[in-house]
Formats: structure tokens, C-alpha cells, sequence
């Protein structure tokens, strides 16, 4: 196949390189879009240490979450980690380091890593224990703090249907942080429901290009709601 | 009488206008959808990427893939569009969404508000409140005026942490509406049956009240 | 209809408000995804003192070199400008200034503007003229230069489909430049091929929601072709 | 003698990898794409928003809406994908594109490029190839050795004003391909015929020659 073929068959095989103290960004919002069979294979693997970047920690049993039970976490980057028991009693032991970021400074922090932006300025946190230790600027009159780029040693990511060459489409609010992690990861890694051939996705309508992802794999989900609500039909 | 979480949110309606665009944190926001008012459109931001959102599901439409940032199950409207976190959160933070509503602690007159951290407590973390008060331009806080104890959430300077700085104009209580001006609350609009004094015991910080207070009528 | 509908009916109402001494911001890329029908209501307006954002200034007689027939532009914000006799002469006359801006930097300057974030730090240019003014700083051993953001009193925007309530998707390469655009107007007007009803478009193909979109218009198009280029069937 | 430009071009290819995704500029570094060798995939970049440009258009397939970065209808080929122009500066910026070739007016000693601007005649701008050359970690220069009246273009220092500071580290020039290290050119292979002397004589900048300097074989 072609150098540009990134299927890659087993989860092992997708994780390979994967070492203590690395990284990982993931993408997901709550339990929607986490690349769940990725996640599973960390725990496999028993990999400790790790920095996750992640906007939740997902919840207890499930998502991120399952990543405490062995304590593989050293360190967060969230936004809200307000789901999970085992996280909350690990903070307060001293166990886990959590480093609490704005969502959209999170978003944005992962976009920037991937563009080779290494700091941007916001608004988003000025005067708040967010802009402890940061640069203030002011801008036509208003104030912004400095917020520097996330890249991580691997990506991890859920999209819906990819193409062999790793250009990805994500189905509906499984979007999210997805498309931002894939391009943040020096190793970026995609598990999809659905792997088609090269071509049968229309170019102008390809979320992740294929050049950020590194190895593609086809996984079975769970997919997993964290609260369910409904109307009468 | 307070107003109950169903008149604030009714309340909160009465500023929509035809076409915003209007993102609504979760608890008593949540419910201003609900009372759209005849005649008019919104369309609902949602932050984890979703701009146009529909009512809940039914039993058959749930979709594991289709949430709001409350993490609920919830449809897609009509010409709604769907994208990233990146994409969602420059709407925001480029002043794009016409109205925020969201909840809080206490808000000051300078108009400051912590929404998100309460020291002791457990830290859960800010979400998109940061970003979404920073963002905006015309925000409307919803909160009871005073705690449980009678302790007023409308202070001269917060005591907790802020989500933002400088950014809150519009506060509705369940006694009254306010606005944020030259470092004071200016009393607008008292709840029906709510006295002038009431609201004046209530507010910590400096409040200006005019000569007329209306009262809201439902 | 409702508030969301974003269509006008003449080009007249499509640019009222434009004013002399505005800045507007331009989609397109040479003459590809160029706002044909929105220039030439800008030519017709006879409006002064322009400055002009955009990645060219379109060529002799077509594109954004039509408004320099009558000297509209007072300054050109673009990464080339090499296509142009009429720019030339205006330039060597000092009648027309012009702000050269790395193609990439002028992208991420109109993204940064409709994403709310004022500055931002880039290696592109370090070194170079580009740099000259501005501040230099040192992350991870690397320099980079502060950019700040770009934003327009107007943009002007050529989609190639796009419902009523302004949500855009623009077909092949024309897409350059016009999402970003679309992003940095006070005022952004697209200018379309077709408009189609709300729901025709499927919501995680939009590549501008609609949010960002004051006034959508229908247009025919030259869409002249600057470099034809075949190869043997 | 000194290669030609398809030969220049040959040579380029020889750099390439199975899988590369790669920026081609306008003039002897598009010639490239015409000598991937066998057996070999590698993926065009077109910094206006096409990732897997293809071929020229027939008559038949032309399209205003489908043009390369130097403006010509091109076409898109199979597993390409198209996007805006943030999208691909923030590829080529975050380091994504395996390789960059380009032109240029001169090169330097420190890695210094001059490309866009000749002072005193008109500025028509840089375009990408700022951001292409503060982007890649790997860029090829490709350019004449000597200007025709003689003046070498391999300097101690650039004199016109540079596109990139201290960025190049690989140039082939008509006579010889060169790398950069420690503040020097290191002569690591010359053009058929070409001796080390005349290499010697057209370059102005410090010189590294090893023992032996192979000569180029197509």
C-alpha cells in the first residue's frame, strides 16, 4: 500500500511508543466523541505518570476515568472535572495534579500547539485566579493575559469515518475538541467507526486532514450517555 | 412574593429580541428557552460546539453523539450548524452571541462575578464561564439575591474567586432586576409584592434606587 | 420570515453603510472565490479612501483592481500584490500604500480578529522587514514576532451555497481566504451561487455558521480564470 | 557542466520519501512533482488550501474554483482534501509538511534566505515562502549557483532582505548540492563535470570541501 495508508490493525500496535510520564491529549466533551478503545488500551498497558489533556476526566468506571483506578494520572489539564468521584478523592490526597483551564482557552491551546502558534492573548480569565503568574497586556484599551500552546506527546482521537489516508469526518457534537487534539499530538492517533477508501470522502468537506494523523484504526463503541433527557414524542 | 425560577426565566425572555443568537448556562438560564416569546425566533449556542439547538430528544431520536454542554441528550433546529470547540469558543470569545445568561455566586458593582469556585470546597473547575463572560457583551445574571442565611450575593466586592472581571452590566435576582453603573447597582425593576426595602436590606453593595421602581407584572 | 433570514435583494442594500475612510475585509484568493459582484457595487458606490485587507488586489480591470481605477483604496493589507500594472504605478506614484503581510500571518491576523483574540506570536518573519517594530520573544529557545489581529468594518465574502439564515459552504479552492473573512466584519456580506432553505444544509458541513453572516446575497459569476493551465486528455 | 533544470529537479526528488506530504514553489521545485521516483506516493501541498493536488486539467475538466498557489487550474487527486487558508498556514507553520522547496534570490552561512524583495525595483510581496521557511524543518533552496554576470549567490551574508533568518540548511544549485552547518556551506556533491575549483570560485561564503566530493549521476 501506499506511504500514505495509516490503518494500523490492533490497538497495540496503535499505542506502540506510548512511555511513563509522556503527554496525551485527548479529544471528547464529557463522555461524547473519547476515543474509549484508545483509552482502554492505556489502561492495558499500565502506563503511569501521564499528563492528560483533556477537557473532563470523564466519569467514574468509564472514559479518562478509568485511568485513575491505577493512578496512571499525574496531571489534568481541564476544564471541569466535576463528574468524578475517584478524581475528587485523588485531588484532595495530594495524588493528582489538576491544572484547571477556561474551555476555550483549552480549545484554543490545542489549535495553536497544532498551527505552531506558541502563545496568544485572551481576555478570558484577566483578573480572575486564571491570569495568576501571567502576562497582562492591553489592547485598544482592554486588558488580556498571555496563554501559551499545548502539544502532547500523542493525541488520541474519536472521529466517525476516515479514509486510509487519516482524513477524518466526526459525526455531530462528537466534533468538539476532537479536530484540535488530532493536530497537537507529535504522534497523532484516530479511532473511527467506519474506514473507507481514499477518495470516497469530498475534500471540501474533511474535518482532520490526513497530515495530522499518524496511525487509524477502526474500533467498536460504546458510546456512552452521561445524561440522559427526553421529551414526550 | 420572590419571583420563582419560572418568572425569572420569563423575566430574563422579555429582553430577547428577534434573531439573537444566545447562549444559556445551565439551572434557571436553561429555562428562558421555554418562554421565547410568540412570534419571535432565538437560536440556542450551545458551547461544545453546537449553534441552533433543539428541544430534548424523544425516546426514539437519542443520540449518544448529540449533546449540549450540560452533556444532555438534546436535537439539533433547523439550520442549526455543528463544529469544533476551537470554532465554538471564537464565536464566543469574538463577541458574536448576542445575549449570555448565566448563573453565579455574587456579583459586585464593579462588575466583577464568581460563579465557579467556592475555597474548602471542592474545585470542579470554570468550564466555558470564563470564556462566555469575557466574551460577551450583554450578559444577564440570574441568581437568588441573598443566600439562605440572608446573606446578600450583591456585594460592594466579591469574596470569592472570579470568573471574570469588570464584564457583568444586568443582574435578575428573585426580587429584582439591576443594572451595573459608575460602581453601583441601579435598582430597575422590583418583583411583584417586593419592597424597595427588602431589596435595599438585601444588597451589600451601593445601590442607587430612582424614585420610580416598577414592579414586574406577569 | 424570521430573524435569522439574512437575504437582501439588491446589491445597493447589501452595502449600505459603507462609508469613505472604512476598512473592509476581502475573501479570495488571486481571482478564485473573489467577491466579483460586491466589488463592483463598491466601484458603482464610488467610495474613497479605502483600506482593503486582502490576500491580492485582484488584476488590471477585474477584482479588487477595478477600485483602483478611480483611487477608492488608500492602503492595501496583502501578502502579493505582483499581478497588477495599475497597483504598480499607483505605488511608485505614492498614491497608494500598501502593508506587506506573510500570506499565513494575514490568514491567522483575519481568524484572530473574528475569534476575539488581539495578538497573537509567530516565527514567520523573525529576522525579516516584517519584523521590523515589532516585539520579539523567546519561547522554548525559538523567536517569534507579536502579530495583532485584524478586524473590518465590513467583509465581503464569496460562498458558493448558503441557507437563508447565512450558514456557507464554499466548493473547492474559493474557499481560501473567505471563512476568515467572513469571521472579521463588523458588517460580513456574502455574496452566493445559490441559497437554499434552512435544513438543506447538513450542520456538520457548514464551513461559516451562519452567526457571523449580517446580509447574504445571490450573484452570477465571471469567476475569470487568471492562469489557464491544461494538460492533454 | 552545469545541471539542468529538470536535472535540478531530478535531484530534488532523490529527497524524497514514500508518504511525504510536500510544498513545491513556483519554478524549478514544481518540476519535482515530474520525478517521484517509482514505487513512491508523496502528497502535494498548495498553500491556498489543497492538500493532494493532481495533475493539470483537461479542456474538459477546467475549473475556475480549482487552482494551485500559483494561480493555474490544477486538479485534486484522490484522498486530497481542501480547506481554508488558516487551516493550511497552520500546517505549514506547525511544522506538518515533511518537506519544502523553494527558490531564492541568495542564501547564506547562518541559514539565512533572501527570496521576495529586490530593493529599488517594485515589491510585489512574499506570499507564503515567509511562512514556508519559518514553517518546515526541512527546506530545499534550489537556485543557479552565480548570477549570470558571475556574482555568487552562496554569501558570507545575505544582502537583500531575508524571508527567513537562520533556516536553510539544504541548497542545490546548478552545480552542486550543498548543506549548511556551524556557519558554513559543506560541499557534499557536485554537478557532472563540475570541478571542486569552479565550486570554490562562484561561492562567496565559507566553503567546507571534504576529501572526496562525489559527483552526480542521472
Amino acid at each position: 500500500m501506499s506511504g500514505f495508508d495509516k490503518v494500523v490493525n490492533s490497538y497495540e500496535e496503535a499505542l506502540a511508543g506510548l512511555e511513563d510520564n509522556m503527554t496525551v491529549i485527548a479529544g471528547g466533551f464529557g463522555l461524547c466523541g473519547i476515543p474509549e478503545n484508545l483509552i482502554q488500551q492505556i489502561k492495558v498497558m499500565g502506563t503511569k505518570g501521564l499528563t492528560i489533556v483533556s477537557n473532563n476526566c470523564g466519569v467514574d468506571g468509564f472514559g479518562l476515568g478509568i485511568l485513575l483506578e491505577d493512578r496512571q494520572i499525574r496531571k489534568m489539564v481541564s476544564s471541569y472535572v466535576g463528574e468524578n468521584a475517584l478524581f475528587e478523592q485523588q485531588l484532595l490526597a495530594g495524588e493528582l495534579e489538576v491544572e484547571l483551564t477556561p474551555q476555550g482557552t483549552l480549545a484554543e491551546k490545542m489549535r495553536a500547539g497544532g498551527a505552531g502558534i506558541p502563545a496568544f492573548y485572551t481576555a478570558t480569565g484577566f483578573g480572575t485566579p486564571v491570569a495568576e503568574g501571567k502576562e497582562v497586556r492591553e489592547f485598544n484599551g482592554r486588558n488580556y493575559i498571555l496563554e501559551e500552546s499545548i502539544t502532547g506527546d500523542f493525541a488520541i482521537v474519536k472521529g466517525w469515518k476516515a479514509d486510509r489516508y487519516g482524513n477524518v469526518i466526526y459525526r455531530d457534537t462528537a466534533q468538539n475538541f476532537n479536530p484540535l487534539a488530532a493536530t497537537a499530538g507529535k504522534i497523532t492517533i484516530v479511532e473511527v467507526e467506519e474506514i473507507v477508501e481514499p477518495g470516497e470522502l469530498e475534500p471540501t468537506q474533511i474535518h482532520t486532514p490526513g497530515i495530522y494523523v499518524n496511525r487509524l484504526i477502526k474500533g467498536t463503541f460504546e458510546k456512552r450517555i452521561e445524561q440522559r433527557t427526553v421529551r414526550q414524542a | 412574593m420572590a419571583l420563582t425560577r419560572e418568572q425569572m426565566a420569563m423575566r430574563v425572555a422579555r429582553e430577547l429580541q428577534d434573531g439573537y443568537y444566545v447562549n444559556l448556562g445551565i439551572g434557571i438560564p436553561t429555562l428562558v428557552a421555554n418562554y421565547v416569546p410568540e412570534g419571535m425566533e432565538v437560536m440556542l449556542q450551545s458551547e461544545n460546539g453546537l449553534l441552533g439547538m433543539g428541544p430534548f430528544p424523544t425516546e426514539d431520536e437519542i443520540d449518544a453523539d448529540m449533546i449540549n454542554a450540560g452533556k444532555q441528550t438534546v436535537t439539533a433546529a433547523t439550520g442549526a450548524s455543528i463544529f469544533s470547540s476551537a470554532e465554538s469558543f471564537a464565536m464566543i470569545r469574538g463577541g458574536h452571541v448576542d445575549l449570555t445568561v448565566l448563573g453565579a455566586f455574587e456579583v459586585d458593582t464593579q462588575g466583577n462575578i464568581a460563579s465557579w469556585m467556592i475555597p474548602g470546597k471542592l474545585i470542579k473547575g470554570m468550564g466555558g464561564a470564563m470564556d462566555l463572560v469575557a466574551g460577551a457583551d450583554n450578559i444577564i445574571v440570574t441568581m437568588t439575591h441573598a443566600s439562605k442565611h440572608g446573606e446578600s450575593k450583591l456585594l460592594s466586592t466579591c469574596s470569592l474567586p472570579l470568573t471574570g472581571a469588570g464584564c457583568i452590566k444586568k443582574v435578575l435576582t428573585d426580587l429584582a432586576y439591576l443594572e451595573i453603573e459608575n460602581g453601583a447597582f441601579i435598582l430597575k425593576e422590583r418583583a411583584p409584592g417586593v419592597s424597595v426595602e427588602e431589596i435595599v436590606e438585601k444588597t451589600e453593595g451601593e445601590l442607587v434606587v430612582p424614585d420610580s421602581v416598577p414592579e414586574m407584572t406577569f
